[in-house]
């Protein structure tokens, strides 16, 4: 249960900043901890009190008693895209406060209508 | 091969190889478009008095091109005027850019104006109702730099009414599962009464705008006035007369003239008709009177045709045979002596370059066969006798008479004296009165150009005195096609229950008057001395030469004073203001893309949120 | 003879990390290769045509049967949708060959190849987090050639770009955590069966979050915030790209999702609703655009309102309808980009007011930009006309005249405007200065190929139907699809 | 056809010229003696027209200033082919029975416009400036005279002038008395048609001096003098046909004439002249509003 408590409140604590944080960082902040969120929560449903973990490392293990191993393939993947978006983001927060000297994205409109 | 399909082939390929191959030199691509145009007539002729069928399928859908007499009547019109007009093409646009694209324009118009009269289902009626609204749009926008919102108002308008039919042509199909015109009249009686108006007030809207019916005229007069001479004669002439068509179909073949089933009836027409005659009528008048104050020769016309058509949609909403004998009647003549002004005043474009009144006159001396042709043009149109016009509008006025629809005949006879201004304006204005001395080297225009005006003049005539031929291919359209009794008449004599007229005697005494007036008159008293236009009775004062008096400027002054009232009002500028109104709101719109990153995000969660909210209707 | 159909997506992978090798050996190779590759997968996908017609492709990676294995599902919808993928990256990719001079050049073609992979992957997959792998890398790669012009407003729109489509991704990915959750499986097939005996509030949760995530690549109202600036700021390749395929693999996961996967019915009313809604507002923004590539965004947007409509409609022919207004929006809006593309490079502005007088002074590509204009305001003999006026025609034979008629005052906004850069393009007196420029032979051959299948489709709209007809019957034939999903390799 | 009507037809002309011209002349008188002088004889238009005819000097400004005499006169002519003139039991019939009531209304402008025509070419600004406010007038009193019309044809349910001469056998039986509103209307278009005093706005000779045939003199001006005094006739004619009964015998159509003649004679004594706006619209006013209650009458 706490992990789910944990997700979700790192997914909303992410897409508050995303929402109300004017720096470009924090934003990018968020959408990491979103991630993250989402991560944990993709896991936690697989996880299954007292099993371990989806490793035949003994031949006497029993498929029963594994946590289901697809949410941590999914994870490692979703990690892995996460990783990428955040530092394709950072990139061109870096490249936006190369040409506007701020990183306020409430002033970042130059886009509009 | 059938003809059908051939002939539109020939069409539109002789188009696409105008501008492709057009691009080589001059005489190619205009000769490619005369040579497909003159082909495909030829294969348009053999079809005469026959009923073909070409049925296919097409994206699913069944569409049938066939050839009835009443396409063929119309046929009639397109490839006639079409005709002289590419014969008149070849020397107005010499010498000009981009011909290649007009020969292109040109043919794809007059190929999807026949697509039109050979479509046997309303699809491709709208298939090619929709090239041909693209195609002209292309010639209205010929010239560049002046033509950029009359094209766009045109393109609008047209939009707009195509979409209405659009609408009623898919509200007809999700009723019958059948586009087809037979399927539409077999099953019309089984349409509730609020489909059938909604229907008829959809179409009413697209043919009308075509048509150029007041008040969804506005398009016409810019683009008219716009486009190349030689296009506006067909695009008056021919184009408009699509409406017509559009309405024919509508009154007599889709509803099979059933409409008085479900509709009350008035002086024996039923409603819609009635409501669309008052519509025509109204059209006629106040076009008219609009028409009367212009200085522009071509947007004169253009209010002129605008009022004409009135009189065919007029005649068509009466119903009685007569009436709609009338209203085909006034479609031939329309087209001929449309396509003879607008050629006209084209000729005098092409040798003075203006339209405008207060710019021209004196020219009948310098160009006296455009004089000749213009002449008879307006006796034409004023319905005088012993031209065709009068014939026409004869039926028409005993058409309306015979149903005792007493105010609709004053107001249409008031319109039929209003034109004699204009025309007299049209004549006057270029024609009469002094000539500027920057006028006096004119040459009248090639022949390639007088040809084609001179061939429709000798038409009016022609019809004038004689339209027993005419008349028969109406009376066959009425019998085969719309189902109505054909009203009587004889070799030269016109019959309704009223009255008669017998036009080969009226042409006959006028010339037999005519002709002994002017020998005796001519011969029997001396040679007259012939003085220079300037060598005039001016009390006393010499003006020198070089001074026009041409009195052209606000020439009906008077009576725009007298009927300023209707003048002031200007459908366009309603619609104009309530197009900019609405560009306004539609700006509002764009406000919600604010270009803060964050807002768009808050829109996701928001939306997110509020489907979530309201997740149960969605189970 | 068509090759494993895995290699759709492994080739252009494969291609698009080999291209900064080869780039290192000659500049000029890296242009090539992604003409050669995508050409391969349009042969792929033209191969496999007739035989998806048919029955099904499933391609079963690795032994592991469905619903266990990762699968891909080539059914005559996905082969469709990877047609037209193919096609329009095949076309954008010769125009390519010479407008992207930009440097570094070999990472624009690798990240335009990743662009055709995922999308090919999005349409192609059996699986629904492949699904959301592949919509990732579509999406990572756009943002990228977003970004790719080193110019201030590339960047914000950029990041503007990433911030939606990253919070929306994860969506997606919740959707296939509650989806997982529930139904214990990830093969499309299998949950469409199972989910049937799950909770609707949790089954309509995961459709909403799933829908909110495909909505924003698909554009949907009030989704599509990214889409206006990004169309305008991204090299026109992109933008073309983007209309092209980016959205349509989008539009394809919306489809996939409401209608093999999950089972409910209000979503096609929420659908032909936010369709007429995305359509009007799309179409009023457009209507005084100062900027020529915005513009055309809206337009995008709107049309794609069309596409949802039709889709809404869920009956066979609206269905029809729809695919067939995603093709021509396909072919026409990359003509219509390129071309403006062009204008836009020859006359250094990317403002409508700036292109006056273009049609005198580069009569072919204003040619091209009015053809694609009139083609899509849906004028007949043009293909846009079909496609209109089978959406209509279904829309009016459900009993929806109102919106059909929504739907066509649209129509006339979207004429209006189109015309007025037309005639700009035509009528006004150009301005001064001296232009150099010439077209590339390579722009005219694409814009060529996209003229002549508009032209084509449009006078033999049948040719097209027949394989859109078993596409739209496959996405409302689920059992169909899950029975052959579930069957395969026994 | 028979010979006399052969013969009628090439004497009608002539005669309808002479009676016309005559009327003027007596009109001239009259007008004199109401002035409180003595006019010229009644036969003094007749004279000056024979000596115009014989001038030696024809001065012509082009084609159409010359054929627009020759036009006119023929467009009167052939008007008066279709208008019955004498029923009783010689009739005069001419052609009438080949053209109705329209063709009269339309064949009546023929000559009209071809006057118009050929005043446009004379070059005088002052010709078109009377065109100009004739063809305006023309419009003003064509309403009511159109009403007038309409509201025989649809009572007597013809619109062929012989029949509706039919109908009026006995006096009581005249349009005057049956349809006192189409009547109305009727004369009040007439006073516009024949250009007496209140609506001589077309010739106005201290306006625009005398209009369009200002520039016209020698043959030309006793051509339209000619076609002047035959278009009266021809109008009093047409009048008398449709309202007084016909008339049997020359003796009585010259006095229903005559009387029809009288009534514009004697509202324009009295009465300055009109603007143009004002003259359009005055006949848009009363002699309208009474023609459309004839209308609404006839209808119920």
């Amino acid at each position: 249960m706490i992990y789910y408590v944990a997700a979700f409140s790192l997914i909303l604590i992410g897409t508050y900043a995303v929402l109300v944080k004017k720096n470009m960082v924090k934003i990018v902040l968020g959408l990491s901890l979103i991630d993250s969120g989402v991560n944990i929560l993709l896991i936690s449903l697989g996880y299954i009190k007292g099993k371990t973990a989806p490793i035949f490392s003994t031949p006497a293990l029993k498929a029963q008693n594994m946590v289901d191993p697809i949410p941590q393939a999914l994870v490692l993947t979703a990690i892995v895209i996460g990783l990428a978006v955040t530092a394709l983001a950072l990139t061109i927060v870096i490249r936006l406060y190369d040409h506007h000297k701020t990183l306020d994205i409430s002033k970042i409109r130059e886009l509009k209508w | 091969m059938n003809t059908i399909p051939l002939i539109l082939l020939l069409l539109f390929g002789s188009a696409l190889l105008a501008y492709f191959v057009g691009k080589i030199n001059f005489v190619l691509k205009v000769g490619i478009a005369l040579a497909g145009l003159l082909v495909s007539s030829y294969f348009f002729l053999t079809l005469y008095g026959l009923s073909e069928k070409f049925i296919f399928h097409l994206a699913g859908f069944e569409l049938t091109w066939q050839i009835n007499s009443l396409s063929w009547f119309f046929g009639m019109l397109i490839f006639g005027l079409g005709i002289l007009v590419a014969i008149y093409s070849t020397v107005y646009m010499r010498g000009k850019e981009r011909v290649d694209f007009y020969c292109f324009a040109l043919c794809t118009t007059i190929a999807s104006m026949f697509g039109i009269v050979v479509s046997g289902d309303l699809l491709s009626f709208f298939f090619f109702w929709e090239i041909m609204t693209w195609s002209s749009f292309l010639l209205v926008i010929y010239y560049r730099y002046e033509a950029q919102t009359a094209g766009i108002k045109y393109f609008v308008m047209s939009a707009i009414g195509a979409y209405s039919m659009l609408i009623a042509i898919l509200m007809i199909y999700a009723r019958l599962g059948s586009f087809s015109f037979q399927a539409l009249s077999a099953g019309w009686q089984g349409f509730s009464l609020g489909t059938q108006i909604a229907i008829i007030i959809l179409f009413v809207m697209a043919f009308g705008v075509k048509a150029a019916m007041m008040p969804l005229h506005t398009w016409a007069p810019e683009a008219y006035a716009i486009s190349p001479s030689s296009f506006t004669s067909l695009f008056s002439g021919v184009l408009s007369k699509m409406g017509i068509y559009g309405f024919v179909l509508l009154f007599y073949v889709f509803s099979a003239g059933k409409l008085s089933a479900s509709f009350v009836d008035i002086h024996g027409t039923s409603l819609p008709g009635y409501i669309l005659a008052w519509f025509g009528a109204l059209s006629a008048l106040i076009a008219t009177l609009i028409a009367i104050v212009q200085d522009d020769a071509k947007k004169l016309l253009a209010y002129s045709s605008v009022g004409q058509l009135g009189y065919i949609i007029l005649g068509l909403g009466l119903g009685s045979s007569i009436g709609v004998s009338g209203a085909l009647f006034h479609a031939v003549n329309h087209t001929i002596f449309k396509g003879m002004l607008f050629l006209a005043v084209g000729a005098v474009f092409y040798r003075t370059g203006t339209r405008k009144f207060s710019e021209l006159g004196g020219l009948i001396s310098r160009m006296p066969y455009t004089f000749f042709v213009v002449l008879l043009g307006i006796i034409t149109i004023a319905g005088i006798p012993p031209l065709s016009g009068f014939g026409s509008k004869w039926l028409i006025y005993e058409a309306i008479i015979q149903k005792k629809m007493v105010f609709l005949a004053v107001v249409t006879f008031a319109a039929s004296t209003a034109s004699f201004m204009y025309c007299y304006r049209l004549i006057f204005g270029i024609f009469l009165g002094q000539r500027d001395e920057k006028y006096d080297d004119v040459k009248e225009v090639p022949w390639a150009m007088r040809g084609p005006m001179l061939l429709l003049s000798l038409f009016t005539i022609y019809l004038g005195f004689y339209p027993y031929h005419l008349l028969n291919l109406i009376a066959e359209v009425e019998k085969t096609v719309l189902g109505i009794h054909p009203f009587a008449y004889g070799q030269s004599v016109l019959f309704s229950r009223f009255g008669s007229v017998d036009t080969m005697t009226v042409m006959n005494v006028v010339a037999v008057v005519f002709v002994i007036v002017f020998v005796l008159f001519s011969l029997l008293y001396k040679r007259s001395r012939k003085v220079g236009l300037k060598d005039i009775h001016t009390s006393g004062e010499i003006p020198g030469e070089e001074i026009n008096l041409h009195y052209a400027i606000d020439f009906y002054q008077p009576f725009s004073r007298g009927v300023g009232a209707v003048l002031k009002r200007s459908a366009d500028r309603l619609y104009m203001n309530f197009a900019s109104n609405m560009e306004g709101l539609f700006d509002m719109m764009r406000y919600i893309y604010t270009g803060n990153g964050q807002t768009y995000v808050m829109y996701v969660i928001v939306f997110l949120a509020f489907v979530l909210a309201f997740s149960s209707w969605l189970i | 003879m068509y090759l494993d159909p895995v290699l759709m997506i492994a080739v252009p992978l494969f291609a698009a990390f080999l291209i900064p090798i080869l780039g290192k050996i000659n500049k000029n190779i890296a242009k090539y290769v992604p003409v050669l590759v995508i050409g391969f997968n349009l042969y792929e996908a033209v191969m496999l045509l007739p035989v998806s017609m048919i029955k099904p492709v499933i391609v079963i990676i690795a032994a592991w049967r469905p619903p266990l294995g990762i699968n891909l599902t080539i059914g005559p919808l996905g082969n469709m949708l990877a047609l037209i993928i193919s096609l329009v990256g095949f076309i954008v990719s010769i125009y390519n060959i010479k407008f992207v001079e930009e440097e570094p050049n070999e990472k624009f073609h690798m990240l335009f190849m990743l662009l055709v992979a995922g999308a090919t992957g999005m349409v192609l997959t059996g699986d629904i987090f492949n699904l959301f792998v592949f919509l990732e890398i579509t999406s990572i790669s756009s943002y990228a050639l977003t970004a790719f012009i080193r110019h201030r407003d590339s960047a914000e729109a950029a990041f503007k770009y990433l911030v939606i489509g990253s919070i929306s991704s994860t969506f997606v990915l919740l959707g296939v955590a509650l989806i997982y959750a529930t139904t214990g499986t990830l093969n499309m097939a299998d949950i469409a069966q199972k989910i049937q005996s799950v909770d609707p509030k949790i089954a309509v949760t995961a459709m909403i979050l799933l829908v909110t995530g495909f909505g924003v690549e698909a554009e949907m109202f009030p989704l599509n915030g990214w889409a206006p600036d990004a169309y305008s700021q991204a090299p026109t390749p992109v933008s073309a790209a983007f209309g092209g395929i980016v959205v349509k693999a989008g539009m394809y996961g919306l489809a996939r999702l409401i209608f093999t996967i999950f089972n409910f019915h209000g979503i096609f009313y929420f659908l032909l609703i936010m369709g007429i809604i995305t359509l009007l507002i799309a179409e009023m923004s457009a209507l005084r655009q100062k900027q020529i590539k915005r513009m055309l965004a809206f337009s995008s947007i709107g049309q794609m309102g069309l596409v949802m409509m039709a889709l809404g409609l869920a009956t066979q022919e609206g269905v029809v309808g729809g695919l067939f207004q995603m093709f021509n929006h396909a072919i026409i809006k990359p003509l219509l980009f390129l071309s403006a593309g062009y204008l836009v490079f020859y006359s250094g502005s990317k403002n409508i007011e700036d292109l006056d007088g273009m049609g005198r002074l580069k009569p072919l590509t204003s040619f091209f930009f009015a053809f694609g204009a009139f083609a899509i305001m849906g004028l007949p003999p043009f293909s846009g006309f079909w496609s209109k006026l089978i959406i209509i025609s279904e829309t009016i034979r459900n009993g929806f005249v109102v919106l059909a008629a929504l739907a066509l005052i649209g129509s006339v906004i979207e004429a209006v405007y189109y015309l007025r850069v037309v005639g700009r393009l035509y009528f006004k007196k150009p301005h001064e200065g001296e232009r150099t420029h010439y077209v590339h032979p390579t722009a005219i051959v694409a814009m060529t190929l996209l003229t002549l299948i508009v032209l084509f489709v449009g006078l033999y709209p049948d040719f097209l139907m027949t394989y859109l007809k078993p596409a739209a019957a496959e996405l409302l034939n689920k059992s169909a699809y899950i029975k052959d999903v579930l069957t395969a390799g026994l | 056809m028979s010979p006399m009507n052969i013969i009628w037809m090439i004497a009608m002309p002539f005669i309808g010229a002479a009676i016309g011209l005559l009327y003027i002349g007596i009109s001239r008188n009259i007008t004199a003696r109401v002035q409180n002088r003595f006019g010229p004889p009644p036969y003094q238009n007749i004279i000056d027209i024979i000596k115009l005819y014989s001038k030696k000097t024809a001065i012509t400004h082009g084609v159409m200033f010359h054929l627009g005499p020759v036009l006119a006169i023929t467009g009167t002519i052939s008007t008066l082919m279709f208008v019955p003139i004498l029923t009783g039991n010689y009739p005069i019939y001419l052609f009438s029975f080949q053209g109705d009531l329209i063709l009269l209304m339309y064949i009546m402008v023929f000559g009209c416009l071809a006057m118009a025509l050929g005043a446009g070419q004379s070059g005088n600004p002052n010709s078109a400036i009377g065109v100009s406010r004739g063809l305006t007038q023309m419009f003003g009193y064509e309403v009511p005279f159109v009403i007038a019309l309409i509201i025989l044809m649809v009572r007597f349910d013809t619109s062929s002038v012989l029949d509706i001469i039919k109908a009026q056998d006995t006096v009581a039986h005249w349009n005057i008395f049956r349809s006192p509103f189409s009547f109305i209307a009727a004369i009040a278009a007439f006073l516009g048609m024949m250009g007496n005093k209140p609506f001589d706005i077309v010739f106005a000779p201290a306006e625009i001096s005398s209009g369009p045939p200002s520039e016209y003199g020698g043959k030309y001006l006793a051509l339209m003098q000619t076609n002047r005094g035959l278009f009266a006739f021809v109008k009093l004619v047409l009048y008398t046909d449709l309202f007084l009964g016909g008339a049997g015998d020359f003796i009585t159509l010259i006095l229903k004439t005559f009387a029809l003649f009288l009534i514009p004679l004697f509202i324009g004594i009295v009465n300055p002249r009109f603007r143009t706006e004002q003259a359009m619209t005055f006949f848009w006013k009363w002699p309208t509003a009474i023609g459309v209650v004839g209308l609404v009458l006839v209808l119920l």
